[in-house]
């Protein structure tokens, strides 16, 4: 037998693991009724899915010692499809072209969580400025969506101010926000840094929850109005495609304006502060002002997609904004790869489309969405795509660059 | 004054739960630079593993004391058992990565944890017996301080105490200290490092599991979703404390609980939540490393 | 199995999930009733019941032959109380063409909801959602509910406090949801109203909270002769018994989120005396008790939160299209407002505004552990 | 010749313990300075109160300017003092693991460059030109420090040698007028050592930098540094030419015992 030591190995983990979940996974009790019922059929399910998994990374971690890859091989087959303009090329044209007709051949429904997952991935990208490039722990990320979110909202019942100029003033103000909350929590280290952001979320949450007077309280506000097409009545599916075209029109926009940044004197500063905060100041680079640039940013895209979702839903209420939409966002950033506009795409996409396609699974979703998780990150800790950095080529007395 | 002690004895309840859970959390972070996001759900299985145990024992006949015992002493095994494999499985494979990998793995953990009890169990709250024991002594200070309050404060206190001396006098302890200092450095002096990230966790994840109890019994009901809110509260309190630091956490979750105690009382519950936060950043801008951190001036 | 292809599986996957909706096949021949709330997260215990109420009506149903020949299929979709995942459920029924929709569950979810249920003229019935300006402000013809809206429920609350029980200090404490706060603000506004009575304390908790002492040392302290509850059983039970349990003789009223067994069970003897808002005589109601019968057999256990409230808003619609003999909305609007139906919460049609004619409220105190209607 | 840099009765104290006690230094411009004594004695915190990584208890760090007045460093942002012209090198290697060579030079020429966040996401000429300037100016310190082959090497790869290098490269690219190095021949074989100091010697001449050195190797410190200044406990204990240095007894009984005092000897 090949596999014998795994396969002895399997079994015993298979049965710490029926042990483990023997209490939850076997009795049930009712102390209201004071009833126990006893599942035995459990532990035959618990025991194949543990054995046939961890038989499974046995395998997995045993191919993988003895036969390591060569460097290049590990480049995922997608990554060497974006390095490679002749195969790109035309899967660009491919996915532009489905993204035009989608509309047109999906549902609404369909149409509806597209736009969904393009909110996310404006927010990703966001985060991205924030976490993947400036090496800055933000768990608060929500507080700045949510900003957005309540100005368009509010803004719009008090004052009547339409879609058009709240979407620049959301982000606006989101970025204000940022830059607030930027302030006194720069001099933190990381996981500082990331709990105090955890808070003020929170604290805004919960303001918004309590402050009746000023945001409706849990209630939330309701009938706001999606954009507007130069004054033309839409149809709910209309405004859904609409919706849809307008947030295709800013995840470009996003990702040029992120593509520019990421390849600028600036987006050089983020990813050096990342790299080592000390001698990236050694370098002359003002680590306050980058910081407060990042937050600032990361928050503004944070702002507008608030805006926008805001438009979209009609209602929003404080149970929007909480810390595992932070921790949904955080998520697809690492996922997709820190600091890579490509990954955060596609992380943004699998984390948002699939739980929405798991439905098929009913209550067992989110249970296999966490694992999910759990076995991407096992899989691949640097997330779907590691960032490459751009290649210069010089002669050795002209210098052309070439990206 | 006597509204005064009510409050602060309440606070000191809650701040006694926060900090053992905290301790799981300063551990951890200590040794792998990891918030273990999946730490509130250990908290919320062992509540739910001594709910079963109990259950059962009783319908069996047996009362009081040996209840307690026995599915405390089952709880706290199972929360520990529950720890180590929850490190193996979603952290140990990710020791090389990046530190944002673990922590995305750990909120993967603790979505699972939390619908895997949900599915297997209820989405229901369940009544949860009062375990503490009662007793005359007990009865006879009711007036000043409530049973359950003295029991939650008393274990509490003895089992930090415990801790701390582990830490200090033991070996195990002493390794411990010394992977959180520098763990290349542990390792040179022969250190298993995964030994002692295997034992962090269960020892952390006891604590938390008492913690469950206390509180289970306190309050009265449980769900699949406690651990969620106590794990947000008790990692910012690690983090007031100073995290990495053992007296730290401790001091943390009281300044924590009775934060959000006394601001309940003179001011409103409507802000409980923002009092303990508010705290925590105030103490952060004046104190970055937290009330007692170690000050982590960069060595050049 | 390296990682490259590793990735081209987990792509080949992600397709594969994309295409799903696409084959979506029509069948034509079913009743499709959407059962739209949160089936996960924190607030899946109040949106689980209703699914199970669901699916022993329609399994009843079939087991007979269907309505007009056709058998009832339920489309369960979850949206955790979410607003956005709200309207996604919402455009995923209206595309799958479901008939009619028992929920949303919690009032937020609900107001997202509505406006696509009301594009595609979808009939909506609610167990759960209270929020007032769903049927009073006239912009969902299509929404119905089955539970009182939090203001009537406040105004029959308040009265017996005052008038009944003649209470001088009352503290109003919520649990900050949409529900409880929406009840407790009503209440305190109708408390004050009175010029004997004077509301001491208003103040909201957090459900996720550890314990809640301080709030309890602080309605002592302020010498509350009665707290009015918004919110529903778990945080009550933990309130009334960390009172009882500091020998507090408070007198404790709340809604229809704590009128419930489960209240009993999990508070114990601490119960004893607790007053509570609920539907008219369900607990002698035939139909109450054979539903709750049938979902001890089903399922083991007591029914949550708002179960009844579900069954008859099932019942209700599946009669109306009986009555109707079509599926076609309009039709079974009309006959949602003409018919009564005979539900665990009494004979029950809706009115125009869509709130149930019939479910009448009044006051129950717990005692010797069952809820007994004050007469 | 003018005076670059002035240190004046520096004293920097951690808690209760004197890293620094009254240390005067000067550098004049163009010049080779030397910075050496044991372990501990303060040297690298020296280092850090003169680039703002630490603020100085008590003294005056004064750096003198072109046609200006001096400027007092004490306590000033560690980028203001690299803008100001003062440019170092780290002891334990501090280098931006994950980006390339050229990437990490290019970091350097941020205190001389202006562009913003509307100039890169617009694109406008200026930025055009001016990034065009970065690359080009930190692809012309590459090919002076010979690192040119590296080019698109992620710095974490590179050899331990031309990783100090790298920093030296890096520094230079912000332009400076006092170059500080910490170490630069730690870790370095013979070979890399004298190309070290033909580097440190071109350097000098082609920019007329003035340069303070920390190092170990003596025989590298005695054939470039014009100047020398021993350090022991955070106190001065002696100063001078090679020459003085090399008999000065004091210098001796610090190193006794130390590795180093066979190579003064």
């Amino acid at each position: 037998m090949k596999y014998a030591p795994e396969l002895k190995r399997s079994a015993t983990i298979a049965l710490w693991l029926i042990l483990l979940t023997f209490p939850i996974m076997v009795i049930q009790v009712n102390t209201i009724e004071n009833i126990v019922v006893w599942r035995w059929m459990n532990i035959a399910g618990v025991g194949t899915v543990a054995f046939v998994l961890s038989f499974l990374w046995q395998i997995y971690q045993h191919r993988k010692t003895e036969s390591p890859l060569p460097v290049s091989a590990h480049l995922p087959a997608f990554q060497r499809l974006l390095a490679d303009p002749k195969l790109y090329r035309p899967m660009l044209i491919f996915i532009a072209a489905f993204a035009l007709v989608f509309p047109f051949t999906a549902s609404h429904y369909q149409i509806n969580i597209m736009s969904t997952a393009l909110i996310y991935i404006m927010l990703g990208l966001g985060l991205n400025i924030e976490v993947g490039l400036a090496g800055l722990l933000d768990l608060g990320y929500v507080a700045f969506y949510a900003v957005g979110a309540y100005s368009y909202a509010l803004l719009n019942y008090h004052f009547g101010l339409g879609f058009w100029t709240l979407l620049p003033a959301g982000a606006l103000l989101a970025a204000f926000f940022g830059i607030l909350v930027g302030f006194p929590v720069l001099r933190l280290r990381g996981d500082y840094l990331a709990i105090v952001t955890l808070a003020f979320a929170e604290i805004l949450r919960l303001v918004l929850e309590n402050w009746n007077a000023l945001s409706f309280g849990p209630s939330g506000i309701s009938n706001i109005p999606r954009p507007g097409l130069f004054g033309i009545e839409l149809t709910l599916e209309q405004s859904a495609v609409y919706m849809y075209f307008l947030l295709i029109a800013l995840c470009l926009l996003t990702i040029f304006v992120i593509y520019r940044l990421q390849h600028s004197r600036i987006g050089r500063a983020w990813v050096a502060l990342r790299e080592d905060e000390l001698a990236c100041q050694a370098m002359g680079i003002d680590k306050t002002r980058a910081k407060l640039t990042a937050f600032a940013l990361g928050a503004t895209w944070a702002g507008m997609a608030g805006v926008l979702f805001a438009a979209k839903t009609t209602f929003i209420n404080p149970a929007s904004f909480t810390f595992m939409e932070s921790a949904m966002i955080l998520a697809i950033v690492v996922l997709g790869g820190m600091g890579s506009i490509v990954g955060v795409i596609i992380a943004a996409l699998a984390i948002i489309l699939l739980p929405e396609y798991l439905r098929v699974l009913g209550d067992y979703r989110m249970l296999l969405f966490g694992a999910a998780l759990i076995g991407m990150m096992v899989f691949r800790p640097r997330g779907l795509i590691t960032p490459s950095s751009r290649t210069y080529v010089f002669q050795p007395s002209e210098h052309q660059e070439r990206t | 004054m006597n509204y005064f002690w009510d409050l602060f004895l309440g606070g000191l309840t809650r701040g006694s739960i926060y900090a053992l859970i905290a301790l799981g959390y300063t551990m951890v972070y200590g040794i792998l630079q990891l918030i273990n996001f999946a730490h509130g759900e250990i908290y919320m299985i062992a509540a739910f593993t001594a709910l079963i145990v109990a259950s059962i024992l009783t319908m069996q006949g047996l009362t009081g004391f040996s209840v307690l015992i026995l599915a405390g002493v089952i709880a706290i095994l199972y929360a520990a058992a529950y720890g180590f494999t929850v490190e193996k499985i979603a952290y140990k494979p990710l020791r090389q990565a990046s530190r944002l990998s673990p922590l995305i793995s750990a909120i993967g953990m603790s979505i699972f944890l939390q619908n895997y009890v949900m599915l297997a169990q209820t989405s229901d709250f369940l009544p949860f017996p009062n375990l503490l024991p009662q007793s005359e002594f007990l009865d006879s200070i009711s007036a000043w301080i409530g049973p359950s309050d003295f029991i939650i404060i008393v274990t509490s206190s003895v089992v930090m105490i415990a801790l701390s001396l582990l830490l200090k006098f033991t070996k195990m302890g002493r390794a411990m200290r010394a992977t959180a200092q520098d763990r290349e450095m542990a390792m040179l002096t022969g250190v298993s490092v995964n030994r002692i990230i295997s034992r962090t966790f269960i020892i952390g994840s006891a604590l938390a599991a008492i913690g469950g109890l206390l509180i289970a019994s306190h309050v009265g009901r449980i769900n699949f979703y406690i651990g969620f809110n106590a794990g947000i509260k008790a990692f910012t309190a690690a983090v007031l404390g100073g995290i990495g630091s053992i007296p730290g956490a401790m001091l943390g979750g009281l300044v924590l609980g009775l934060a959000e105690s006394f601001g309940t009382g003179y001011i409103s519950s409507d802000y409980e939540s923002v009092f303990a936060f508010t705290i925590l950043i105030l103490i952060l801008i004046l104190k970055p490393d937290g009330i007692l951190g170690r000050s982590s001036q960069q060595k050049v | 199995m390296n990682h490259a292809n590793l990735f081209r599986w987990i792509l080949c996957a992600i397709f594969f999930f994309a295409f799903i909706p696409f084959s979506f096949a029509q069948k034509a021949d079913t009743i499709k009733i959407g059962i739209a709330g949160a089936h996960t997260g924190d607030l899946a215990s109040y949106g689980l019941p209703t699914v199970r109420a669901a699916e022993l009506i329609a399994g009843k149903v079939n087991a007979q032959g269907g309505i007009l020949g056709r058998k009832v299929e339920l489309l369960v979709e979850d949206e955790a109380c979410k607003p956005e995942l709200a309207t996604n459920v919402a455009t995923k029924l209206v595309s799958a063409r479901a008939h009619a929709v028992i929920g949303h569950i919690c009032s937020g979810a609900t107001k997202a909801a509505l406006g696509t249920y009301k594009d595609a003229g979808m009939i909506v019935i609610s167990p759960s959602a209270t929020s007032p300006e769903l049927t009073y402000s006239g912009q969902y013809p299509n929404f119905h509910r089955t539970i009182a809206p939090d203001d009537a429920q406040a105004r029959l609350v308040a009265d017996f406090a005052v008038k009944n029980l003649e209470l001088k200090k009352i503290a109003v404490i919520h649990d900050k949801g949409d529900y409880g706060k929406g009840f407790a603000e009503f209440a305190k506004k109708y408390l004050e109203e009175s010029a004997n009575t004077q509301v001491v304390l208003y103040e909201g908790i957090t459900p996720g909270a550890m314990d809640y002492s301080a709030i309890v040392q602080k309605i002592r302290h302020v010498r509350a002769d009665a707290v009015v509850y918004g919110g529903y059983h778990p945080e009550a039970a933990s309130i009334v018994q960390l009172m009882r349990r500091r020998n507090m003789k408070t007198i404790f009223i709340s809604d229809d989120g704590v009128k419930d067994q489960t209240f009993i069970k999990v508070a114990g003897p601490a119960a004893e005396g607790v007053y509570a808002s609920g539907p008219m005589d369900t607990t002698n109601n035939p139909q109450a008790i054979a539903a709750i019968n049938e979902h001890k057999k089903a399922y083991g256990t007591e029914p949550g939160a708002f179960y009844l409230n579900a069954y008859s808003a099932m019942l209700s619609v599946l009669n109306a299209i009986r009555q109707a003999k079509t599926t076609d909305s309009e039709a079974v609007l009309k006959a949602l407002r003409a018919h009564v139906t005979d539900t665990p919460l009494g004979k029950i049609k809706y009115n125009n505004q869509g709130d149930a004619i019939g479910v009448g409220f009044s006051i129950y105190q717990v005692k010797n552990g069952v809820y007994v209607e004050m007469k | 010749m003018d005076l670059i840099l002035d240190i004046k009765n520096l004293t920097m104290n951690f808690g209760g313990l004197k890293a620094l006690d009254g240390v005067n230094l000067h550098i004049r411009q163009g010049e080779i300075a030397a910075l050496i004594g044991p372990n501990g004695a303060g040297k690298t915190t020296l280092f850090n109160c003169l680039t703002g990584i630490y603020a100085p208890s008590s003294g005056d760090i004064l750096l003198y300017q072109p046609g200006a007045k001096p400027k007092r460093l004490n306590g000033l942002k560690i980028n203001t003092i690299t803008s100001l012209g003062v440019a170092r090198t780290f002891q334990n290697i501090r280098l931006f693991g994950g980006m390339t060579v050229l990437e990490n030079v290019m970091i350097g020429r941020h205190a001389r460059s202006k562009s913003g966040i509307l100039g890169a996401i617009f694109r406008p000429p200026a930025t055009r030109v001016e990034e065009k300037a970065i690359v080009d100016k930190s692809y012309a310190i590459l090919e002076y420090i010979d690192l040119a082959p590296y080019v698109n090497e992620l710095a974490k790869n590179l050899p331990y040698g031309a990783q100090r290098r790298l920093e030296i490269a890096r520094a230079l690219a912000t332009e400076p007028r006092l170059l500080l190095l910490d170490e630069p021949a730690a870790g370095m074989n013979p070979q890399e050592t004298r190309e070290l100091e033909g580097l440190l010697v071109r350097l000098q001449a082609d920019h007329e930098l003035s340069i303070l050195l920390i190092e170990h190797d003596m025989k590298l410190v005695m054939n470039l540094a014009r100047n020398i200044f021993v350090l022991d406990y955070g106190e001065e204990i002696a100063r001078g030419t090679p020459l003085e240095i090399r008999h000065n007894p004091a210098v001796i009984k610090a190193y006794l015992g130390e590795e180093a005092d066979a190579e003064i000897g």
